[in-house]
């Protein structure tokens, strides 16, 4: 795929978007709450990783969630939508 | 029928794209690529999903992707579905994923004639029920009684029946779905996909931002919509109604939940009075009256 | 040189078309043509023109028909209530369908020729939708009387536009109105 | 082997859309386009045309539809008329900006209210902005010429933008003339197969046109303004090898007649155009210097050519069927607009005629002249924009 423009002769003849991650930045810094997964508790049930509309968290291997921090909004849908409560929204700054 | 563990790790909605936080369009978006993958031509009009891409020359989306005119994504889903044609490729399914304005108010002649035309491709109205691009303004799929930055004291009218508008087209697929159920979500696509001619889902997506309730509420929300009846899984194949789970558990209304616990839980509803919510009830009654009508008639 | 004509009909009777098979019959003598309505909405049963231009030369010209050198009615009734003489050219020459003799018109000073083309078109069943066709035929007396065109040349257009059996009436009533043009201004009265 | 015909121009336009292999065709019915997609119609159920006819329900569906299957990877044409093409107009704007090259015939009508279904070019005039070539003809033979043209010239990479060929209402639309169809094998040499800048690729997942910031739009703008100069470099090219193929030659952008000593040039589009040939004959006759020039190409315009003949006569004429309220015709501000860089500027009137259908005769051009003629006898314009036939 192309890289940014640096000059109009990089450009295409009409706009042809690159798909890319972070194509609005590192959204993570959005964020005003951080999701944190307690391991233990989480049953592998898949469904924050479903629900999640940031795709920021990925299915691993045994199923369990990895949240990527630096794309997660924090809307806390996970967190909310998880049935054993393994996911807990903790402010940022701590 | 596909089960969550069925559904593909591929993402075509990619991390960092500039949809709000807890948007229910975007978690639309993911499963409708887990039910797809992506062998699929998506056709945009002006809507939140224009500005979920993010800006050039970046997009956060993983299949072919046309931008157009805001009244004209089911013209353009003709032109392409046209082009294939000629071209005899036939492994890519078009859809049409537009808004609510762009389905029900700007865009519903065009897309009337290409279901009229009986265009072969998927359309999908995801319904945040206003203007959510240019900051929530009324549209024709505004529930009643609902605050919108043009009916600052609610709308005085009715939502309009996008999906048995699209029956009455006599088209060979129409269903509801909502994010809230993503594997009657992902279904129901799979299932448009395999079905020649036009195909309509009027999809639900809760908006955290327009609706006014907390981020991490959006799948809950879509989850009470439909508990409490005042959103209806169902599906007309055929013409054949058909109520789909959980709503077919339903029909029987003292199962479901009180429509104010949906109202109470949105601050776009705050100005409903006791005979508003009366009202919307009666109505929604009316509704579950119809389709169960419709049901026991394609029994 | 530039020979123009004008047809007068009623929305229905083929006006247009006459005037394009006149123009096709001229263009296989390897004329320049054009053929044209009057540039309005037309409306059975209302009265319309349409317009023909013969040449030796290739046409530059696009404006209307003003002063035509020949006028063709195809209706019997429609002199009377249109000017048919409107522009017409001293000496220009008037082809009506009607089963009258030139003389009983009352276009005095004009060279007026008639022909039955409708009694043609009833003779032979040349009948579209109940109605008599009489637009082509008309054609073999307009050939005759002007002598812009050859009877051979009509046929043939006829013969390029249509097919079959209506194609063959259409040639017969053709020959027949060529037969049978009265001619004021020779005697023929 | 060539098929000669006597036909209509909007039949014409049908053949060439044939010709042109043309792969979807979206059009909605509007007088007095019409007979193009009934003609298109018959081709396309007859088989005689492997071609999807998108039977649209509006003007703005059938520019959308011809958006979205060039983006698809096929040749598309559509036709339309005055309130029509004014519904397409924001379409327009994006088949310019996704760099498509659709052609799409215009049948020049005017606009209402009130209605009339008669001939100016305030239609297409009034896309001027939108980013199309346009094209304007001035016979039957020329609009099924300029057709082909167009598709080879804006499937040129060089290019790559959309066109409007542009044929008078009921003056072509609806007019039987002689005209040639070349031999399709002649056809296919000259146009290829189609080819676009880009093209819906599940190989290539490009989104489209989304949200370009005020960092680069302003550069997608000036690619256009660039592929418009070089369709104005090569638009001679191409008509001139279209004449060595097919006998027939436009005079590229411009067409001129008689310019050469010409005291004054006439510079009409269209039909009056031809017609003011007649008109420079007959002053000839009389010994008058006259001359007329053809603006057939109107974007890109042509202005070097209009400097050209400023620098050759001594008085610029317009004829212009179209009116742009609160100025005047558009052919005539821009002739202007061409000349102001240049010293010793020939005197210029502008004539407004032939809105919404007014017959405009050599006779009425001659008029025209005869009048122009009187002012630079006289060294000076009295009134820079003159209505033709106005009624009083």
């Amino acid at each position: 795929m192309t890289l940014a423009p640096k000059k109009r002769g990089d450009l295409p003849l009409t706009p042809l978007s690159c798909p890319t991650e972070g194509s609005m930045g590192n959204t993570g810094s959005w964020r005003t709450f951080r999701p944190e997964v307690n391991y233990s508790k989480c049953t592998k049930c898949t469904l924050c990783w479903v629900f999640c509309p940031d795709a920021a968290i990925t299915r691993q291997q045994d199923d369990s969630p990895k949240i990527d921090y630096d794309y997660c909004k924090g809307c806390g849908i996970c967190a909310n939508e998880c049935p054993v409560k393994a996911i807990v929204m903790v402010r940022e700054e701590e | 029928m596909v089960t969550m563990k069925e559904l593909p790790k591929e993402e075509y909605l990619l991390k960092g794209h500039a949809a709000c936080a807890g948007c229910g369009a975007a978690v639309s978006l993911r499963l409708l690529f887990k039910a797809l993958g992506n062998r699929v031509f998506l056709i945009v009009p002006a809507c939140c999903t224009t500005v979920i891409q993010g800006p050039y020359p970046y997009t956060a989306f993983g299949v072919p992707l046309q931008n157009i005119l805001f009244e004209s994504t089911a013209a353009a889903a003709s032109g392409v579905v046209a082009a294939l044609q000629q071209r005899k490729v036939k492994d890519v399914t078009v859809v049409g994923w537009a808004g609510d304005g762009g389905t029900a108010d700007i865009g519903i002649q065009a897309l009337s004639g290409a279901a009229e035309r009986k265009t072969n491709f998927i359309y999908i109205c995801y319904d945040n029920e206003a203007y959510g691009n240019t900051g929530m303004q009324r549209s024709g799929l505004t529930p009643y009684g609902a605050w919108t930055t043009t009916t600052p004291s609610g709308k005085k009218e009715r939502k309009k029946d996008m999906p048995m508008i699209m029956a009455a087209h006599k088209i060979p697929y129409v269903a509801t779905a909502c994010a809230s159920f993503p594997l009657d979500f992902v279904n129901k696509v799979r299932k448009a996909r395999d079905i020649q001619g036009t195909k309509y889902i009027h999809l639900l997506a809760a908006c955290p931002t327009g609706w006014r309730y907390d981020t991490s509420k959006t799948i809950e929300m879509g989850r009470l919509a439909v508990q409490t009846g005042l959103f209806v899984l169902y599906e007309v194949e055929n013409g054949k109604f058909k109520f789909n789970p959980p709503s077919d558990r339903l029909i029987d209304k003292s199962k479901r939940k009180p429509v104010r616990e949906y109202f109470a839980a949105q601050g776009r509803f705050r100005s409903l009075t006791e005979e508003d919510i009366v009202t919307i009830e009666k109505w929604s009654d009316e509704d579950w009256d119809h389709y169960r009508k419709l049901a026991s008639e394609c029994l | 040189m530039i020979k123009e004509v004008r047809i007068h009909g009623r929305g229905g009777q083929g006006s247009v078309t006459a005037a394009e098979v006149l123009a096709h019959a001229a263009f296989i003598e390897g004329k320049w043509v054009q053929a044209f309505p009057y540039f309005g909405a037309e409306r059975r049963g209302a009265a319309v023109k349409a317009f023909a231009r013969i040449s030796s030369e290739p046409l530059l010209v696009h404006s209307q028909v003003y002063s035509p050198d020949y006028v063709i009615v195809l209706d019997p009734y429609i002199y009377r209530v249109v000017d048919v003489t409107e522009g017409l050219k001293g000496g220009g020459v008037i082809v009506l369908n009607t089963k009258k003799k030139p003389s009983e018109i009352g276009l005095e000073g004009w060279r007026v020729g008639t022909v039955d083309a409708t009694g043609i078109a009833l003779e032979l069943n040349l009948l579209v939708a109940g109605l008599p066709v009489v637009n082509t035929s008309i054609l073999g007396a307009f050939a005759k009387a002007s002598g812009e065109v050859k009877l051979a040349s009509v046929l043939q257009a006829v013969k390029e536009t249509w097919s079959g059996g209506v194609s063959e009436k259409n040639v017969r009533a053709t020959e027949l109105a060529y037969e049978r043009l009265k001619k004021w201004w020779d005697g023929e009265d | 082997m060539v098929q000669r015909v006597v036909d209509t121009a909007n039949h014409l336009a049908g053949y060439a859309a044939k010709a042109a292999g043309v792969k979807v065709v979206a059009a909605y019915p509007i007088t007095p386009q019409t007979t193009i997609v009934e003609k298109i119609a018959d081709f396309v159920e007859s088989g005689e045309m492997d071609a999807e006819y998108i039977r649209v329900e509006s003007e703005h569906s059938a520019m959308v539809a011809c958006i979205g299957a060039a983006a698809a990877g096929v040749r598309t044409f559509t036709a339309t008329s005055s309130h029509g093409l004014a519904l397409m107009h924001e379409a327009l704007h994006w088949a310019s900006g996704s760099r498509l090259p659709i052609v799409m015939a215009v049948v020049n009508r005017a606009m209402g209210a009130p209605w009339s279904i008669w001939p100016d070019m305030s239609d297409s005039l009034s896309q001027r902005d939108t980013g199309w070539i346009q094209f304007y003809c001035a016979g039957n033979q020329e609009v099924f010429d300029t057709i082909l043209q167009a598709y080879k010239l804006c499937e040129d990479e060089r290019v790559f933008l959309p066109a409007m060929v542009c044929l008078e209402g009921f003056i072509l639309s609806h007019t039987y003339a002689p005209a040639e169809i070349p031999d399709q094998a002649k056809v296919d040499a000259f146009l290829p197969a189609y080819k676009s800048g880009w093209v819906l690729d599940v190989n290539k997942p490009y989104s489209h046109a989304n949200l370009v910031s005020p960092e680069w739009y302003m550069e997608f703008r000036y690619l256009i303004q660039e592929a418009m100069e070089n369709a104005k470099r090569l638009i001679p090219q191409i008509d001139k090898e279209y004449a060595e193929r097919f006998g027939h030659a436009y005079g590229g952008l411009i067409e001129k007649y008689r310019c050469d000593d010409a005291d004054l040039v006439l510079l009409a589009m269209g039909t009056i155009g031809s017609d003011a040939k007649l008109a420079v004959d007959k002053l000839r006759k009389e010994g008058l210097k006259v001359g007329s020039a053809r603006v057939r190409v109107y974007r890109p315009f042509p202005v070097e050519e209009i400097v050209k003949l400023a620098a050759s006569s001594r008085m610029l004429v317009t004829l212009d069927r179209h009116i742009s309220f609160g100025m005047e015709g558009f052919l005539g501000s821009e002739v202007k607009a061409s000349l102001y860089g240049q010293q010793d500027r020939p005197l210029f009137s502008g004539f407004i005629a032939g809105l919404g259908g007014r017959d405009v005769t050599a006779e009425t051009i001659e008029k025209v002249a005869k009048r122009s003629l009187k002012m630079l006898d006289a060294g000076r314009v009295e009134k820079e924009t003159e209505w033709v036939d106005l009624r009083e």
